[in-house]
C-alpha cells in the first residue's frame, strides 16, 4: 500500500500531526464561517497555495493537487454559474477548492504512523465507553496489511480463469470471496495464538 | 522478463522436449514466473517463446497449456466440485456434461463428492480437484507448480503418479526432490536465470551441493 | 458446535479482511464529472452488510474511512486524506455505514435466502446510501438538489446490478463456504 | 472433539513428555484439530487436557503455547516486519518495544528488512518473520503446523534446524518424515484417533507401512 506521503524536512513535515490536524479544523471552521468576497477568496486560494512552496513541497505537486481538482470546479463551478451566480460560482467553488488543498498538504507532509497515533489519542478517551483505542489502531494496521495479501488473491483468482480458459466476469468474486474468509479466519487464529482477542 | 519494473528472468535461453521435465531452484528464484510464461499468464518483455511450436500469447490459436497451481483454493471456481469440472466442460452441450463430469470426479477418485461445499474437502480431495479441473479441459501441456506440497505421503504419491502418468507432457515445479527425480529431464533456476538444464540426476545433484 | 474460544479476534480478522476487500474493489472505476465516480466498492459494502451482520459490517466501512482519513489511498480511484470527507462523497461514505447497518437487519440471522438479500441491498445498499449522498453532495457542490438527485441517476444501472450480483454471490456463498456466515464473538452477543 | 456436527478427533488418550515430538498422519486425519486444542484455539467437547499441567482454556493462567501456521501469510499482522514483532511485545513499556524488535529480527538474519513493505518478502522470508514473531512472544511450549513445506531445500533446513535446536518443548506436524525423524517422540494419526505413539522412528516406519 503506497501512502500518499512525500518524505521531506520542511516546516510542516517537523510539526506533530496533532497540531496540523488542530489548524486544517481551525481553518476549515474560518473557511466556512468567515463571509468571503470575490477577491477574499481569490486571495485565500494564494496564501494556500503559497503554503506548498514554503512547506518544501515542489510546484509540481501543486500543480498536481489542483490537476486532481479540475472536474470538481468545472462542474461546480459551472452548476453554480448558471443556476445562481458569477459571484456565488467563484465564492462557493473558491471555499472547497482551498479546503481540499489545504487537507492535501497535511496529508502529504504527515507519515501514516504518526496520523494513527493521533487517532488514537483523539479516541483514548471512548476507553470509558467501552471502545478499545488500541484494538482501533490495531484494526487499521491489520488492514493496511492485508490489502496486498487480498490484492494477490484477485490476481490468482484471475490466473485461475484464464489458466482454464473461462471468464467469470461479476461470478470470478465468488472464490475470491470464499478465498477472502478462509483467510479471515486463519487471520484470527494467528490473532489468538499471539495472545490477542483473549 | 520484467514485473514492476524489476528484472525476474533473464537470459533464458531453453529448449525443452522431454515428456516430463522438473523444474527446480530456491524461493523467488523464477520458477513461477517462469511456468506463468509459458502458459500466457505472463508476457516476455523481449525474446522469443515458443511452446509446441506455437506462441503461448495466441489466444485461441495458441497452445492449450493447464495450469495446476500450488495453492488449490484459488483454483476452485465454482461452489461445488460437479460444479467446478462441469466449468471446464463448456465446449459439451449441456446434457452430456453433467454426466461427463461426475465420470471425471469419479476418475480422480472424489465420486460421492460431487455437490458438497468445496471447503470441506481435505487438502488432498481439494488438490486432486483441481487437478480433475484442469485435465477436464483436455490441455496439450500440463504445467504444475508445486502440486503436492500440503499433502499426505499416499495423496503426494496419489498425485505424483497421476501427472507422470499423464499421456501430454508435463512440466513440473517442485522443491520435492525425490518427485523431480521421476521427471526425464530438469531445469535448475538461481536468481532468474538457468544454471543447469539436463538429465533430472544429474540436475538435481547440482542443486543439492548449491544447498550444502 | 464450532466454539472458537476467542471470539475477539476471528471478529477483528473478519472487519480487517472485509475492509482491505472493499479497498481492492475500489481499484475497479469509472470516473465521473460531476466529482463522486462510479464504483465497485459498494458491491464490497453490500457483501460486508450480507456476510458480516448488522454489527461488525458499520465497523469494516468505518475502517476504510478512517484510513482515508489519515491519508491512504484506499478510496475509489486510489484517493484519500481528510479531503475527501469535505468533498462532494462524502455523505455517500456515511451512507455506507448506515446502510450496512440497515442491509445486515434486513438480511437478519438466518439462513440468507435471495429475496431477503435482494430486498436488503436495494433498500440498504441504494435507498439508504442515496438518501445520505445526495443531500450532502447538494449542500457540498452548492448545486440545488433538484438536479443533483436527477445527476444521481447515473449510478442507478450500476447500483442495481451491483445489488443483483451481491445478492446472487451471498447466496452462492453460503454453499461454497457455510462458515462464513458464522456470527461468533463478542460484537455479535452483546446482542 | 466435534466440529459442525462431525466428530473430528476421538478416542484420543496421550501423554506426551519429549521434548520434541512430531506429529504425523494422513491429510484430514486431525493433526490441526489436535494442534489448536493445544492452545486453546478450539475447544475439546469432552475429556480432560493439560498442557504442561495447565489448562489451555484457562486465559493468563493457562499455558503460553506459540503457533506457527503453515501459511506465514496469515501470520504476519503488521505491515512492517518491525511492527509486526512488536506486536508480539506489547506487554513491554512503548520504548524498550523496537529497540527488542530490532533485536529479534537481527536474531532470525532478518536485519536491514525491518520496514521493507511485508508483502515483498520471499517466502523464505517470510517464515522466518512468522517464527521470530511467535518466539518474541516467549511461549511455554511451541506448536508448529507444516512449517517447511512451502519452503526449498535450505530454507526448510534453516526452519528446521531453528525449530529443533529451541530450548522450550516443541510440538511439530509435518508430512515431511525426514523431519519428522529428527523429533524424539511422534504420534500417528488416523482418521482422528491416535494410531501410534512412541519413537520417531518407529512410529514413522509404521506410517509409512500403512501408506504402502
Ligand atoms: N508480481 C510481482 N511483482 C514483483 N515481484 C514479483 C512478482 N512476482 C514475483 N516477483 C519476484 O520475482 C522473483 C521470482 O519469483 P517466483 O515466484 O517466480 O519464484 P519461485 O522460484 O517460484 O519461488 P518459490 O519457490 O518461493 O515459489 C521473486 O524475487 C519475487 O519476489
Ligand atoms: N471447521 C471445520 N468444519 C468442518 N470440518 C472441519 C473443520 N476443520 C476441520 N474439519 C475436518 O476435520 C478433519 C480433520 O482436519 P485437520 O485439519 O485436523 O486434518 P489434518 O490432519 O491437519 O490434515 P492436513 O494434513 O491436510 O493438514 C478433516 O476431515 C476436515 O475436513
Ligand atoms: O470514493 C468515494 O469517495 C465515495 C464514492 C461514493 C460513490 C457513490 S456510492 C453510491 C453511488 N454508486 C456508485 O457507484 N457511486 C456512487
Ligand atoms: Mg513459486
Ligand atoms: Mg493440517
Amino acid at each position: 500500500m503506497i501512502s500518499l506521503y512525500r518524505p521531506g524536512t520542511g516546516i510542516l513535515h517537523r510539526m506533530p500531526a496533532g497540531a496540523k490536524l488542530l489548524l486544517l479544523a481551525l481553518s476549515a471552521l474560518g473557511l466556512s464561517l468567515l463571509p468571503l468576497d470575490v477577491n477574499g477568496t481569490i486571495g485565500a486560494l494564494v496564501v494556500v497555495s503559497a503554503l506548498y512552496p514554503v512547506a518544501g513541497l515542489s510546484w509540481r505537486a501543486l500543480g498536481e493537487a489542483w490537476w486532481r481538482l479540475r472536474w470538481l470546479m468545472l462542474v461546480l463551478g459551472g452548476a453554480l454559474w448558471l443556476l445562481v451566480s458569477p459571484t456565488e460560482a467563484v465564492v462557493n467553488t473558491g471555499r472547497v477548492v482551498a479546503l481540499l488543498l489545504l487537507a492535501e498538504l497535511v496529508t502529504r507532509t504527515t507519515r501514516t504512523g504518526e496520523l494513527l497515533e493521533v487517532l488514537r489519542r483523539i479516541l483514548a478517551p471512548l476507553r470509558r465507553v467501552g471502545v478499545d483505542p488500541d484494538s482501533i489502531a490495531l484494526a487499521l494496521s491489520l488492514t493496511i496489511t492485508m490489502i496486498p495479501v487480498i490484492s494477490g488473491f484477485a490476481a490468482q483468482v484471475r490466473d485461475a480463469q484464464r489458466a482454464r480458459g473461462v471468464r467469470l466476469g461479476p461470478r470470478a468474486a465468488l472464490p475470491l470471496m470464499v478465498l477472502t474468509m478462509r483467510h479471515a479466519d486463519d487471520v484470527g487464529d494467528a490473532l489468538v495464538a499471539r495472545g490477542i482477542g483473549r | 522478463m520484467d514485473v514492476d519494473g524489476r528484472s525476474i528472468l533473464r537470459d533464458v535461453t531453453l529448449t525443452l522436449c522431454a515428456p516430463r521435465c522438473a523444474v527446480i531452484g530456491a524461493n523467488g528464484s523464477g520458477k513461477s514466473t517462469f511456468a506463468r510464461l509459458l502458459n500466457g499468464l505472463r508476457t516476455p518483455s523481449g525474446g522469443r517463446l515458443r511452446v509446441l511450436g506455437r506462441d503461448p500469447q495466441g489466444g485461441a490459436s495458441g497452445p492449450r497449456v493447464g495450469f495446476v497451481f500450488t495453492n488449490p483454493e484459488a483454483q476452485i471456481l465454482m461452489p461445488t466440485p460437479l460444479e467446478d469440472v462441469e466449468l471446464s466442460l463448456r465446449h459439451l452441450p449441456r446434457g452430456e456434461r453433467r454426466e461427463r463430469a461426475r465420470e471425471v470426479l469419479a476418475a480422480h477418485g472424489l465420486a460421492g463428492l460431487e455437490d458438497v461445499p468445496a471447503s470441506t474437502l481435505s487438502g488432498g480431495q481439494r488438490q486432486l480437484l483441481a487437478i480433475a479441473s484442469v485435465l477436464a479441459t483436455a490441455p496439450d501441456l500440463v504445467v504444475a507448480d508445486e502440486p503436492t506440497t500440503l499433502l499426505d505421503l499416499r495423496n503426494a504419491r496419489r498425485v505424483g503418479d497421476l501427472l507422470l502418468g499423464l499421456d501430454v507432457p508435463l512440466i513440473l515445479l517442485t522443491h520435492d526432490l525425490e518427485l523431480a527425480a521421476r521427471c526425464d529431464e530438469a531445469v535448475l533456476f538461481e536468481d532468474g536465470t538457468v544454471r543447469a538444464v539436463g538429465g533430472a540426476a544429474t540436475v538435481i545433484d547440482e542443486y543439492r551441493r548449491s544447498c550444502a | 458446535m464450532t466454539e472458537p474460544t476467542r471470539p475477539l479476534g476471528a471478529d477483528l480478522a473478519r472487519m480487517a479482511v472485509f475492509a482491505a476487500l472493499i479497498v481492492v474493489l475500489g481499484m475497479v472505476v469509472v470516473p465521473l464529472p460531476g466529482g463522486v465516480p462510479i464504483t465497485a466498492q459498494t458491491l464490497g459494502v453490500m457483501l460486508a452488510g450480507l456476510v458480516l451482520g448488522a454489527r461488525r459490517a458499520p465497523l469494516a466501512v468505518l475502517i476504510v474511512l478512517a484510513l482515508a482519513a489519515i491519508g491512504l489511498p484506499v478510496l475509489a480511484g486510489g484517493r484519500g486524506g481528510l479531503g475527501v470527507f469535505a468533498g462532494p462523497t462524502a455523505g455517500y461514505m456515511l451512507g455506507w455505514v448506515v446502510g450496512v447497518v440497515v442491509i445486515g437487519l434486513i438480511a437478519g440471522r438466518g439462513r440468507l435466502t435471495w429475496w431477503r438479500a435482494g430486498l436488503a441491498t436495494l433498500v440498504g445498499g441504494i435507498g439508504v446510501v442515496y438518501l445520505f449522498g445526495v443531500p450532502a453532495q447538494a449542500l457540498v457542490t452548492g448545486v440545488p438538489l433538484g438536479p443533483t438527485a436527477l445527476s444521481a441517476l447515473v449510478f442507478l444501472p450500476g447500483d442495481l446490478l451491483k445489488a443483483a450480483v451481491a445478492t446472487v454471490l451471498a447466496v452462492a456463498l453460503q454453499r461454497a463456504y457455510p462458515r462464513a456466515f458464522d456470527r461468533p464473538g463478542v460484537v455479535a452477543r452483546a446482542a
